[in-house]
């Protein structure tokens, strides 16, 4: 039973990374209606410029530094969706494609860049002792990061007018240019955010469990999980999916042998996906 | 008889560029080897072609049907030492049967959710292969597959594989000019229209994928033949990824995209300098080609065809217009 | 004027009198490559209301689409003194067009009734709240829901909303398209109250119909189009006199659904 | 004492900077070596130090006069860590180029996949693979492939013997799910039922993961007194390695050769000190033959990283020294003849290599070292 209570624990300390990369694939669903694969990579790449300028210059600058080229490279893919939208209209898939093309494209990129081996850093050396389970400070950390970040996405969506603007984009484009929306450059900012936040996301993978160059699509994946679980339309939601996805993980792997293990969080975001709600089609116009 | 020119010029024009580049390759091993290659993957692309370009279902996990067509077909002639057609009913019917049943479960969902589900069940069955203990060769894959009786020389296979490529051209030319792909069609383009028109849409998109999955088995069985050996990173989730790559630069509306896609991107592959930057090209190419011509290359086609005829259209619509306009006021007044 | 209609050619412009707030010269619309709208002109004067007539399928919708920016298209648009004909659609919302789409397309269903107001008051600088309060009064109903999510209104409240969200930063000139359609009869009397009101304002009024008898009562002109192309015009009386003529051309003889056949018109 | 071989080495290394290319007879064919290596994909961290070092050695030797005047040329084919590329590169270097020799897969699945063809040849293929499946008696390729390194059981055994000569007398197993992973941790069970002694437990994680904290609660669980890690990927090992030591188990952890990476080292951080590892190489603390070849790399503009570049260099050497032996042509059934009957022959790893006909391993335990972490470096152990 206490050992159960320990999986669980640390599950959610697990999942609260993969809620923080929930928050940038679900706030641009709902910004622009599409998936962008690239998220991870931008993650990587925030990654590895925090853990290379931060190792010659200072940390600090490191993760300013990582968080700005996270935002930088989303900016490239909010261009090239620009430039999609105006030739390719309706076909979400279209801007998905392409992202994850932007995706190898970053892979290979930091790989040229920053090499193969993994990027980490651990500037905490001791644990917390939180009732018999031994933590670290680094948890905290990300705990505080996280839920400073729901707090601030759920005012910047649903207590600005930017945010309501970029839901109506999403909800309804052509209502929105009639109300004087510029679509176009809110979908951009919406794109230079989700870099934000995944570049946020990033340099605490960085500082908590480390990560190469290949890890962007694994990233992806289990932020694109994280954000199903409970529905893709509040990165709200996405971050507790992450809590969600990350104690299925740690609990199947304590109890569960091998490629089961592995399997079973597939398995779950699989029956999440086909049997929920969240994933149906809906008519034509209103979004499911 | 004009129609059917029109219906099976893809598959003509396939014939007259396999007759020249079999008559330059015959006798370089090399290149007859890419060529397989190339076949090989344009089988498992034109699936994709099938699966996205006809139906929209944006599957990734076609390598893991070719996979389970490869593994079928080893595991019978391996190891129990049957004729490789019995492999090859295997690997013709075992992937629609696990396709079928998914694409109940999935081609109800959005199109996003769809590719999502897809790619997890890819990763999901990954995870089976490597589990699978001696049944599958478990991580370490079966090797030992003996060679086609009837194609055993490279040359033979050469024609063999690209038989079975003109053999899913005709099909697939067959499929999309037959009223049962005007449906697929339309519901690709607007699936209310596709229900009001009385089309049983979870099954003519299943009945695709199942479809799709048949010839991405192909591909496996001709895999596990020619290259003898066939492991869980033969056919794994990133040949789901590269031949959706082929299909979607290639042009996956079509029937020579895929091709086309499949042949380039292995062609490409061999010339680029450094493997580091590999990537770079690979992304590149496929945001290129998105941005430019999101019809895949093949849309170029369309691109040039429409920009040197708009001119002479648009005059002649807009006499036709005017005379159209003219007699509906005569008649109203 | 006699009691025949006049056919008009393409390029004649009906309105002449008074200052024309919205000019509207030689607008065509497409789709990709298919031409549905050639070459239509419109002016229309502060406080004036003017019907597009016209069967399904005839332009009516490409046409306003046209104007506001929304469907590939092009020809002059003039708001004011303001060209704004090669603008992309927000920009033309800015310079005093509103445009409310068929069945109500510019509100956001997801998003809240306040929200909606909202997206409508986004683009005035001075006091949103009594710009609010105009709106509020205008339609009480909404009053009572203001966070209640859009798509759960009835369809005429949802009319309510899409007018008001339209005419919350008072524009110039309005457009709305078939805003009738779907809609009781009971939700007519309000919108013709309305329009009376918009047109005290002085605000230029565009209206596509099929319902004959309801743009009959709101329209001081009207132009018919077929094949994306204006076949008729003419004024008030005239509309008044003719409704039944029109509505054998539009195919219905008592148009009161607005959801009339067109298959008479061939 | 001192072996021919020997002296080659020696002579190689001390003109790695002198061009002698005069040496070489003008008219001599070149010999053609294939490197089927992974230099992208995930094995592209063997593949590359793999290639560097190749090349590295080949430039010495030609500089060096070559091989009885012939000069050595490689002939260099990217698999991308794909089998099915693989298997293309060994008739792309066979056909194309014309190599009477390949050193490769950097993958025991590609080293499958392309075995066969090169069997089919008659081309030997010098396998730096443990993957024990690799030089399997019953495989039809099996007279083409050679291995240029300890296998699996070799070096699995010596890695639980050592946990267990420690005192250890608990033993639990985290491995990767992989061939290497599953294979060995299975074999490890095995050689600990038969000493009575069996394995408390196992727990295990994919190649990619990231953060395995619940896997090392499930083996604190049954209080081991040692953990053998049966990891490559060294992000995944010093992902193990701390998470081990946040959830409080404070045991000794063992790991295998794949981790003695100086990335392992700093994905394990101050987690990693006193993990012990037994290795195939090492170079923060080398052994003279492997002083030298560190001085090559170094001389070349590299620094090595792991045992990838000795592995690489045992296959591409014993190809040399069986070609020397050679009086007429070069073909791959004549190296192949010849490689049989190497024995007692020395590289730049420790131990000799030895193959025969019945052995196409070569390589056993003496090739191997124990060392442990401290202080960011691999000490080696006495």
């Amino acid at each position: 039973m206490y050992e159960l209570l320990e999986f669980s624990s640390r599950g959610v300390l697990l999942g609260v990374t993969y809620g923080l990369l929930a928050f940038p694939i679900s706030l641009l669903f709902i910004a622009t209606d599409t998936v962008d694969l690239a998220v991870g990579a931008y993650a990587v790449l925030a990654g590895a410029v925090a853990m290379f300028v931060g190792g010659s210059v200072n940390p600090a600058v490191g993760i300013l530094t990582g968080i700005l080229v996270g935002v930088l490279a989303s900016a490239a893919i909010g261009s090239i969706s620009l430039m999609l939208g105006r030739r390719q209209k309706g076909d979400p898939l279209v801007l998905v494609l392409a992202s994850f093309g932007f995706a190898i494209f970053l892979e290979s990129v930091v790989l040229t860049l920053f090499g193969k081996d993994p990027f980490i850093r651990q500037p905490f050396t001791y644990f917390w002792n939180i009732g018999g389970i031994r933590i670290s400070p680094q948890a905290g950390v990300n705990v505080v990061v996280g839920l400073l970040l729901i707090a601030a996405v759920y005012v910047l969506l649903y207590r600005t007018s930017w945010g309501r603007d970029v839901r109506a984009s999403a909800n309804n484009e052509r209502a929105a240019l009639l109300a004087g929306i510029p679509v176009r450059a809110l979908r951009f900012s919406a794109f230079m955010l989700a870099g934000l936040l995944a570049g946020i996301a990033g340099v605490l993978v960085l500082y908590t469990s480390g990560m190469d160059f290949a890890s962007g699509m694994h990233l992806t994946l289990a932020g694109f999980g994280a954000a199903i679980v409970f529905g893709l339309h509040g990165p709200l939601r996405g971050f507790f999916g992450g809590l969600a996805i990350g104690v299925v993980e740690t609990i199947s792997a304590g109890y569960a042998n091998g490629g089961l293990a592995s399997l079973v969080p597939l398995l779950f975001i699989f029956l999440v996906l086909t049997l929920g709600r969240g994933g149906r089609q809906g008519p034509a116009g209103v979004r499911a | 008889m004009n129609s059917l020119l029109m219906r099976y010029r893809s598959v003509l024009v396939l014939i007259v560029v396999l007759t020249v580049v079999t008559m330059l390759i015959r006798a370089n091993t090399v290149w007859l080897d890419t060529s397989v290659v190339i076949a090989i993957y344009s089988l498992i692309a034109l699936s994709v072609g099938i699966s996205y370009g006809q139906a929209g279902i944006l599957s990734v996990a076609q390598a893991a049907f070719a996979s389970v067509g490869a593994y079928a077909t080893a595991i019978v002639t391996a190891r129990y030492d049957l004729p490789a057609a019995v492999g090859l009913v295997l690997a013709l019917l075992l992937p629609p049967l696990i396709a079928y049943p998914l694409a109940r479960l999935v081609t109800r969902l959005n199109a996003l959710s769809l590719a999502i589900a897809t790619l997890v069940f890819g990763q999901a069955f990954d995870i089976i292969l490597r589990e699978g203990g001696d049944f599958t060769g478990g991580y370490i894959g079966l090797s030992g597959i003996p060679p086609l009786p009837f194609a055993s020389g490279l040359l033979q296979f050469h024609f063999v594989a690209w038989g079975a490529v003109l053999i899913v051209a005709v099909l697939l030319s067959n499929l999309i000019d037959s009223p049962f792909g005007r449906a697929t069609n339309t519901l690709r383009s607007d699936t209310l229209r596709a229900v009001a028109d009385g089309v049983n849409v979870p099954h003519v998109r299943s009945a695709i994928l199942a479809f799709s999955a048949s010839v991405a088995g192909l591909g496996g069985w001709l895999y596990a033949h020619h290259i003898a050996y066939i492991g869980p990173d033969s056919l794994g989730p990133s040949v789901s990824l590269s031949v959706l790559l082929m299909a979607v630069v290639g042009g996956a509306q079509t029937v020579l995209g895929p091709i086309i896609g499949a042949a380039l991107l292995t062609l490409l592959f061999k010339f680029i300098p450094s493997q580091e930057v590999q990537g770079m090209f690979y992304g590149g190419a496929l945001i290129a080609v998105l941005v430019l011509t999101p019809n895949g290359l093949m849309g170029l086609r369309t691109v040039i065809g429409r920009w040197m005829k708009s001119s002479a259209t648009k005059r002649e619509r807009a006499t036709a217009n005017v005379a159209t306009g003219v007699s509906a006021a005569r008649r109203a007044s | 004027m006699t009691g025949v209609l006049s056919i008009v050619s393409n390029n004649s412009s009906a309105a002449s009198r008074g200052q024309s707030i919205l000019t509207c010269r030689n607008i065509t619309a497409r789709y990709g490559r298919i031409g549905v709208c050639h070459g239509v002109d419109l002016a229309v004067s502060a406080g004036e209301v003017v019907a597009v007539l016209g069967p399904n399928g005839a332009g009516k919708s490409s046409f306003l689409g046209s104007i506001a920016g929304l469907v590939q298209g092009d020809g002059e648009v003039i708001v004011g003194d303001r060209a704004i004909g090669q603008m992309p659609a927000f920009l033309r919302a800015k310079h005093g067009l509103a445009f409310v789409p068929e069945i109500r397309g510019n509100i956001c269903p997801a998003l809240s009734v306040q929200e909606n107001l909202g997206l409508g008051l986004r683009m005035i600088d001075d006091d949103r709240d009594a710009a609010l309060q105009r709106i509020l009064e205008l339609f009480p109903i909404l009053k009572e829901r203001l966070d209640a999510p859009a798509g759960m209104l009835s369809g005429g409240e949802q009319q309510m909303l899409a007018v008001g969200m339209a005419v919350a930063r008072r524009p110039r000139v309005l457009i709305l398209d078939e805003p009738t359609q779907g809609l009781a009869p009971a939700v007519y009397d309000i919108l013709r109250a309305t329009f009376a009101k918009f047109r005290e304002d002085g605000l230029a009024i565009v209206v596509a119909e099929q319902n004959v008898p309801f743009a009959a009562s709101v329209a001081d002109r009207f132009i018919m189009l077929s094949d994306g192309q204006v076949v008729l015009s003419g004024g008030h009386d005239q509309l008044q006199k003719y409704d039944t003529i029109l509505a054998a051309f539009l195919g219905s003889e008592e148009s009161v659904s607005g959801t009339t056949r067109p298959s008479n018109v061939q | 004492m001192i072996s021919g071989r020997k002296l080659l080495v020696a002579a190689l290394l001390a003109t790695v900077s002198f061009a002698a290319s005069s040496a070489i007879a003008q008219n001599a064919k070149p010999l053609k070596i294939g490197l089927l290596l992974s230099l992208s994909g995930p094995a592209a961290s063997f593949g590359i130090p793999e290639r560097d070092a190749a090349e590295l050695i080949v430039a010495g030797l030609n500089s060096q006069g070559g091989v009885d005047g012939r000069k050595v040329e490689l002939a260099i084919y990217d698999d991308t860590t794909n089998p099915t590329e693989a298997a293309r590169g060994a008739t792309k270097l066979i056909r194309e180029d014309g190599v009477v020799a390949i050193v490769g897969a950097s993958t025991g699945s590609g080293t499958l996949a392309a075995a066969p063809i090169a069997a089919r040849e008659k081309i030997p293929m010098l396998a730096p693979n443990a993957t024990i499946s690799v030089t399997a008696r019953e495989s039809q390729s099996y007279p083409y492939v050679f291995r240029t390194m300890s296998n699996d059981l070799v070096n699995t055994k010596q890695l639980y013997e050592a946990a267990i000569a420690g005192g250890a007398k608990k033993v639990a197993i985290f491995y990767q799910e992989d061939a290497y992973g599953k294979d060995s941790a299975t074999y490890v069970k095995k050689l600990a039922e038969e000493r009575g002694a069996p394995i408390v437990d196992m727990a295990s994680a994919p190649l990619k993961s990231i953060e395995v904290a619940a896997q090392a609660v499930k083996l604190r669980g049954s209080s081991p007194d040692a953990v053998i890690m049966q990891v490559t990927a060294p992000a995944l090992g010093g992902a193990f390695v701390r998470a081990a030591k946040q959830v409080g188990l404070d045991v000794p952890i063992w790991g295998s050769m794949g981790l003695g990476q100086k990335s392992f080292i700093e994905s394990s951080g101050a987690a990693g000190n006193g993990v012990r590892l037994v290795v195939f190489g090492n170079w923060d603390d080398p052994s003279p033959r492997q002083a030298k070849l560190a001085d090559v790399m170094k001389a070349g503009g590299k620094s090595p990283q792991g045992f990838a570049e000795l592995i690489s260099t045992n296959g591409l050497l014993a190809i040399v020294e069986a070609a020397r032996k050679i009086k007429g042509d070069i073909t791959g059934p004549a190296l192949r003849d010849e490689l049989e009957k190497l024995c007692k022959v020395t590289t730049y790893s420790d131990g000799e290599l030895c193959y025969s006909k019945d052995d196409h391993d070569g390589w056993s335990t003496d090739a191997l070292t124990t060392v442990e972490i401290r202080d960011g470096a691999f000490k080696r152990v006495q």
